[in-house]
């Protein structure tokens, strides 16, 4: 374990021996960023494509023996256009991928990419399927790790954590039943509580599409739950606070990852999620100082707060890097076309079960399937601030 | 049979038991129309009421009328596009009742429609075509793997609409687009195409509109010639008095939806409640 | 041969000609590795929408009814295709895919057919804008039907079920709710999809060049008069919408079969409207202009990748002005003037055949 | 209780529904065209009345009018530059430009306001709870309602006495007729189009207050419902797009509380579909009779 990189240690050494690399020495990695960029999911794309960049931009700024040429590539949060955008990518000359942002493009670019022997990090593509899983423990893709949680993992953990906690025994879950990264948390989550003897009093659903949740919270409000567990972006999730506050109905909201996000809508009024709790392992009113230099270079950069996306997205890129100098990675690999690609494939995947990061998003490591494992924070919302416990 | 002339004036009519005339050679066949207390209602507002006519074998029957008396209105419920509210059509004594557009056509009858409504972006020959849908089939499969009952038959539906195309002399349009053709050539296309269906009764309403008194003329001649060739009855509603007095052999006079008179041209034109509802008030024809 | 029937076949034989020589340059293209990945991985899903937007044509260009649903039926299409697949691949061990494919893209066309058949009894009852409204509910209801559809293969039998993921152990799962249609082996090839359009060119050419066609047409043009020549219109209609619907189904089947992962969300209302305007922008009753436009306008976004975020707006903004530039009489005057040499010289030529007007 | 306040909720979406559908319906009665691009003149609505109260700290119906007045202008213009030069052309390439025209909005809002929703601020439409016995029914909830009632009752008077709504209907009935008449039909056509767009900042603000998330596509889904919405009630009729509306609300809230979350738009155009089987012109809507 000693030799592992620990991610800050080799930034700290790149800083102090930038001179150390002359020209010639400094490689540059070309990597490719998709994600929907454009349309319904544009705001999670935006939000990684900005992680990205930003996180390229601080490498090659400090100048270690990698640089990183970022190429975007816009998959509309479609299958089609994710194989095409993916395939745009490697026309622009693409050597690993920071995507796809969302699951499904992930699911479909990665078998692609298995058989073509390209890396890839996924920041958020959480399902199982993502990384190949297909619930029967049978891994069919092995070029793709992730830096979120895997869906079942959020799930189980979310139970465990009220039924260890003790936040209460009534249950009602809302969730996003055409959205796979809602579904999977859900699908575990049921499986857990029942293990744990929560009881599930209301179970309702909601699409994209939904604009009205009037009878998802009336339903957990008449059924008596103690607990509404929102495993959802925070678009619906803030919907579904102001439609139960409407109502006056005061339960405890549990979330997910996905929350994150919420206390930074424009126009938001957060007291309306007043003690919401969440398992998220960012959020960007964090105070260490990874935390705060990322949150602040990305405001002054895109206007906006970043959300978990955008920090996933960042340490996408750093763990490539990190990956690459375990690996190895040399200038002749990067120039050899579809060759040098699944060389650099097949050197990353093997460094990548070896090295440890710590990133905005914790201290990560991964298993062969490409899960990662790090620890959630459970965080509850005070005063329109998170406040975490330890 | 007896000889079929070619002047209405020549036709003896003689009364058949439902109040209507038909031409004499025709008393002994089975007519192949009939109605009985014909009525329909728009809103509760009685459009056409009590309407009996009965037509010969091979007549030349005229329906006329003031505008908004319902002429047309008859047409489309002896064509099943409105379903009457009271009384009975028969064409050659099957009674349409319960039957829709299509299989009223398949009964033989078929009409040309007062605003002209041919398949527009159809050349004249595929119009004709259409006229001989149920006449010269061949199932969908054999259309799609163009299997040898296609060529078949293709080739008799072309030979066959040429040939009724020639009645008015139009072989050289059939490949012209249905809609950018003169009126004239649109109205009679119309027949054509009415004529492809093998019908035993031709409605043809307002057959004349928007054509000069030459053309009038012409389409007179046809109307006889038709009638000769195909021994099928025709029944037309026309404005144009010259036409029908000219070719009509028995008249029916509509208005506000009721019969007034019935007769010959000669009978019609010197009857009084005509002159008064009709005739004395129109005269630009 | 007449010179409208000449005219038609000159018009046929180059929609083959043109389908079969893009065929035989982008398959060289691809033998001589002088084609970018990107063009190559769009190769059947072009395929694919071509077989929708000719289809399609079929249902608004000749038989004249809106439809909105269009992708339904491609999504009915994409999962029976990706489940047949499966099933044969897991179930009965069929390892030969070439096989596979054909069997999955006849079952998806014949799922589809039978969905076609299911909603065009009420629909075809409607006219105009309702019956468009009507087909759009059932894509919808298609959709949320298939988000709540569990399929999976254990043990050589297929279980299913609906609303519930209720699965033995060890299943294998082909359609997961809202995970869509899961573990596809992409088997779809550009020959398939080369096959697929020709079949569908001859199918939807020499049907509307036949009776049942004109048929179609017909009724279309003026119901009531084809009703009075006897022709039953329903039954026309319905022989329109059933064989669009049943090759959409072999397109969705191609299409689901390309990837890896079909889901519900791909063949929304938007999708139906994407091949609309595939078709409008071909030309109504025109073949050969669906086969462009589906193919330009598939590729089109695309090539504007470097536009980057601004594509979708550069989409947009040329979708109306083409609409505006071929469809205004005024502007089309200008055109017409401007091409009147072009055209001359053509009539020219012409003239010499007897053309007095 | 469960079932008023289903109701109640229903007949409040409802009424967002019927808000947005008067725009289709006096669109389609007049210029005889589905507007694809009206659910979006309420998202560009809504967005801009966010901005008022967000950046400009505008008061709540000064937000709104200043919301009203740019939709107003909006909807004339993409009237005047878009449909305008297909008013001979047919149908489809009109709807195709609608279509075009909701890309080209909700991806201009994409530009300008971003991807990251907005959450509608809450003002006087939705700051209170009102106590009903022991229903808590929200303010924006009674003011949606009202506001409907409102709208209705003003456009039915508008199109029946004043001279510029008895042009408007004669427009809509015949068109030829309407010209030879002396009405001048591009001027009632942009009319109806900057009433319908007035109209779609009004449902924009009230969509939002009731739910509060707003983003480029917040107007597509709503559009969509309450084009629905108007062909149920009869596309055309101004009663019908209010019935429609209500009813498709009230429907969908109830498929959903008593049926299946799940199923709940299958649902609703499931009623449609046997709605329009049974009365093909829709609930409100004049049959149509082919004059032969």
């Amino acid at each position: 374990m000693k030799k592992m990189f620990a991610l800050m240690l080799a930034l700290a050494m790149m800083l102090a021996c930038t001179a150390a690399f002359a020209e010639d020495d400094v490689i540059t990695l070309k990597v490719a960023h998709i994600g929907p960029t454009t349309g319904a999911a544009a705001l999670y794309g935006q939000a990684t494509r900005n992680g990205a960049e930003l996180a390229a931009q601080e490498i090659n700024e400090m100048g270690g023996k990698y640089r990183i040429e970022m190429i975007n590539e816009d998959d509309e949060h479609n299958v089609e256009k994710a194989i095409n955008a993916y395939n745009a990518a490697l026309d622009a000359g693409a050597q690993m991928i920071v995507g796809n942002t969302t699951s499904k493009p992930c699911e479909a670019v990665g078998a692609q990419a298995m058989i073509d022997r390209v890396f890839m990090i996924t920041p958020s593509a959480s399902s199982e399927a993502a990384i190949g899983m297909d619930g029967n423990g049978d891994d069919s893709v092995d070029n793709v790790f992730q830096v979120c949680f895997t869906d079942p993992n959020q799930g189980a953990a979310s139970a465990q954590y009220i039924a260890g906690h003790a936040l209460g025994k009534k249950i009602a879950i809302i969730y996003n039943n055409a959205d796979v990264y809602s579904t999977g948390i859900r699908d575990t989550f049921v499986k857990e509580a029942a293990a744990l003897d929560l009881e599930i009093v209301s179970e309702t659903t909601f699409t994209d599409e939904t604009t009205d949740f009037t009878v998802q919270v009336a339903d957990a409000q008449n059924n008596g739950a103690e607990i509404v567990f929102l495993p959802m972006y925070y678009t619906p999730a803030s919907m579904i606070l102001q439609t139960a506050a409407a109502k006056e109905y005061k339960p405890v909201f549990f979330g997910v990852d996905g929350m994150d996000g919420i206390l930074d809508v424009e126009g938001f009024d957060t007291s309306l999620a007043e003690g919401v709790m969440l398992l998220t392992p960012f959020v960007a009113t964090g105070t260490d100082e990874k935390t705060v230099n990322f949150v602040t270079k990305y405001q002054a950069a895109y206007g906006v707060k970043p959300i978990q996306f955008a920090a996933d997205a960042y340490d996408a890129v750093y763990i490539l890097v990190a990956a690459a100098e375990k690996a190895g990675i040399t200038a002749e690999m990067t120039e050899k076309g579809d060759e040098g690609t699944a060389e650099i494939c097949e050197a990353l995947i093997a460094a990548m079960t070896e090295i440890q990061v710590e990133g905005l998003t914790g201290t990560m490591t991964w298993e062969a399937s490409g899960r990662v494992t790090k620890t959630p924070l459970a965080a509850t919302i005070v005063n329109g601030e998170y406040v975490f416990e330890n | 049979m007896t000889e079929i002339r070619k002047h209405r004036s020549d036709t003896k009519m003689v009364p058949v038991p439902s109040h209507s005339i038909v031409p004499e050679r025709d008393v002994n066949e089975i007519p192949v129309l009939e109605t009985r207390h014909l009525g329909i209602e728009f809103g509760g507002l009685k459009a056409v009421d009590d309407f009996n006519l009965t037509i010969g074998k091979t007549e030349i029957a005229g329906l006329i009328g003031p505008n908004g008396a319902g002429k047309t209105t008859v047409f489309n419920m002896l064509t099943k596009v409105y379903e009457p509210t009271t009384g009975a059509v028969l064409i050659n004594g099957r009674d349409l009742h319960g039957m829709n557009i299509v299989q009223a056509s398949k009964l033989g009858i078929a009409r040309t429609f007062q605003n002209i409504r041919l398949f527009d972006k159809m050349t004249v020959e595929e119009n004709v075509r259409i006229g001989l849908h149920n006449r010269i089939k061949y199932d969908m499969f054999s259309g799609m793997l163009r299997l040898p009952r296609y060529w078949i038959q293709e080739k008799r539906q072309h030979e066959k609409a040429l040939e009724l195309l020639g009645i008015f002399g139009m072989q050289d349009l059939a490949d012209e687009e249905a809609g950018s053709l003169p009126y004239g050539a649109q109205r009679r296309l119309e027949i054509v195409r009415a004529l492809a269906t093998d019908p035993k009764l031709l409605l043809l309403d307002e057959p004349a509109a928007g054509m000069n008194p030459r053309e009038t003329e012409e389409l007179m001649e046809n109307i006889a010639k038709i009638r000769d060739q195909f021994q099928i009855a025709i029944l037309l509603i026309e404005h144009d008095m010259s036409l029908v007095m000219g070719v009509c052999e028995g008249i029916c006079v509509l208005n506000f939806g009721k019969v007034i008179a019935k007769g010959t041209a000669d009978e019609i034109q010197s009857n009084p409640v005509v002159i008064e509802a009709y005739l004395g008030k129109k005269k630009e024809g | 041969m007449t010179k409208a029937k000449r005219k038609r076949l000159i018009l046929n034989l180059v929609t083959f000609a043109l389908v079969i020589a893009a065929y035989i340059i982008l398959q060289s293209m691809i033998a001589g590795k002088s084609i970018s990945r990107s063009l190559r991985g769009q190769l059947v899903p072009i395929c694919a929408w071509i077989v929708m937007a000719v289809s399609l044509n079929l249902v608004i260009g000749f038989s004249g009814e809106l439809s909105l649903g269009h992708a339904g039926f491609m999504s009915v299409g994409a999962y029976t295709g990706a489940v047949v697949s499966g099933w044969l691949l897991h179930a009965q061990n069929m390892q030969d895919t070439t096989l596979r494919l054909v069997l999955a893209l006849a079952a998806g066309g014949v799922m589809a057919g039978v969905a076609g058949v299911l909603i065009g009894i009420p629909v075809l009852r409607l006219r105009g804008d309702y019956l468009a409204i009507v087909t759009l509910a059932f894509g919808e209801i298609i959709r949320s039907l298939v988000n709540v559809l569990y399929i999976g293969t254990a043990e050589g039998r297929l279980h299913l079920s609906f609303l519930n993921k209720e699965m033995p152990e060890g299943v294998q799962m082909l359609v997961d709710g809202a995970k869509g249609a899961v573990k596809i082996k992409p088997i779809a090839t550009f020959t398939a999809g080369f096959v697929l359009i020709l079949i569908t060119l001859v199918v939807v050419l020499n049907l509307v060049n036949s009776r049942a066609g004109r048929a179609i047409q017909a009724t279309r043009d003026n119901r009531i008069a084809a009703e009075s020549m006897g022709v039953p219109v329903t039954k026309y209609k319905m022989m329109a919408f059933v064989t669009a619907a049943v090759l959409a189904g072999m397109a969705g089947a191609l299409y689901g079969l390309n990837s890896s992962t079909v889901v519900p969300t791909q063949f929304t209302f938007n999708q139906s409207i994407n091949v609309l305007v595939f078709v409008v922008l071909g030309g109504l009753g025109n073949v050969l202009g669906s086969v462009i436009s589906a193919t330009f306008l598939t590729v089109l976004p695309e090539m504007l990748r470097e536009f980057s975020d601004y594509r979708m707006l550069v989409y947009a903004v040329v979708l109306i002005l083409v609409m505006i530039f071929t469809n205004n009489p005024t502007i089309r005057a200008f055109a017409d003037r401007l091409f009147a040499p072009l055209k001359q010289l053509f009539r020219g030529k012409k003239q010499a055949g007897g053309d007095a007007k | 209780m469960i079932f008023l306040d289903n109701l109640i909720n229903g007949i409040s979406l409802g009424s967002i529904y019927a808000i947005i559908a008067l725009g289709y319906t006096m669109v389609y009665g007049i210029a005889k065209m589905l507007n694809f691009a009206h659910g979006d003149v309420i998202m560009v609505g809504a967005y801009v009345a966010f901005c008022g109260l967000q950046y400009w700290g505008l008061p709540p119906v000064a937000a709104i009018l200043v919301s009203m007045a740019v939709c107003t202008v909006l909807g004339v213009t993409i009237e005047g530059l878009a449909y305008r030069p297909l008013r001979q052309a047919a149908s489809l390439a009109v709807l195709i430009t609608a279509i075009g025209m909701s890309y080209l909005l909700q991806n201009l809002a994409l530009m300008i306001w971003g991807a990251n929703p907005k959450s509608f601020p809450r003002t006087f439409i939705n700051s209170s709870i009102i106590n009903i016995g022991q229903l808590n029914v929200s303010s924006a909830t009674l003011i949606t309602i009202l506001a409907n009632v409102v709208i209705m009752v003003a456009l039915t008077l508008f199109t029946a006495k004043t001279k510029l709504g008895k042009a408007m209907r004669c427009v809509s009935e015949d068109r030829g007729a309407a010209e030879l008449m002396g009405i001048h039909v591009n001027r009632t056509i942009s009319f109806t189009f900057a009433i319908g767009s007035a109209l779609a900042a009004i449902a924009g603000v009230l969509l939002c207050s009731s739910y509060p998330i707003l983003q480029p596509t917040t107007g597509s889904m709503p559009g969509i419902k309450a084009f629905t919405a108007a062909v149920f009630g009869g596309i055309g009729s101004i009663p019908g797009a209010m019935l429609g509306g209500i009813l498709l609300g009230v429907i969908e809230i109830f498929g959903k509380a008593y049926i299946s979350t799940e199923l709940g738009d299958a649902i609703v155009f499931a009623v449609l579909i046997v709605v329009l089987l049974v009365k093909p012109s829709g609930l409100l809507g004049k049959p149509m009779r082919e004059k032969v």
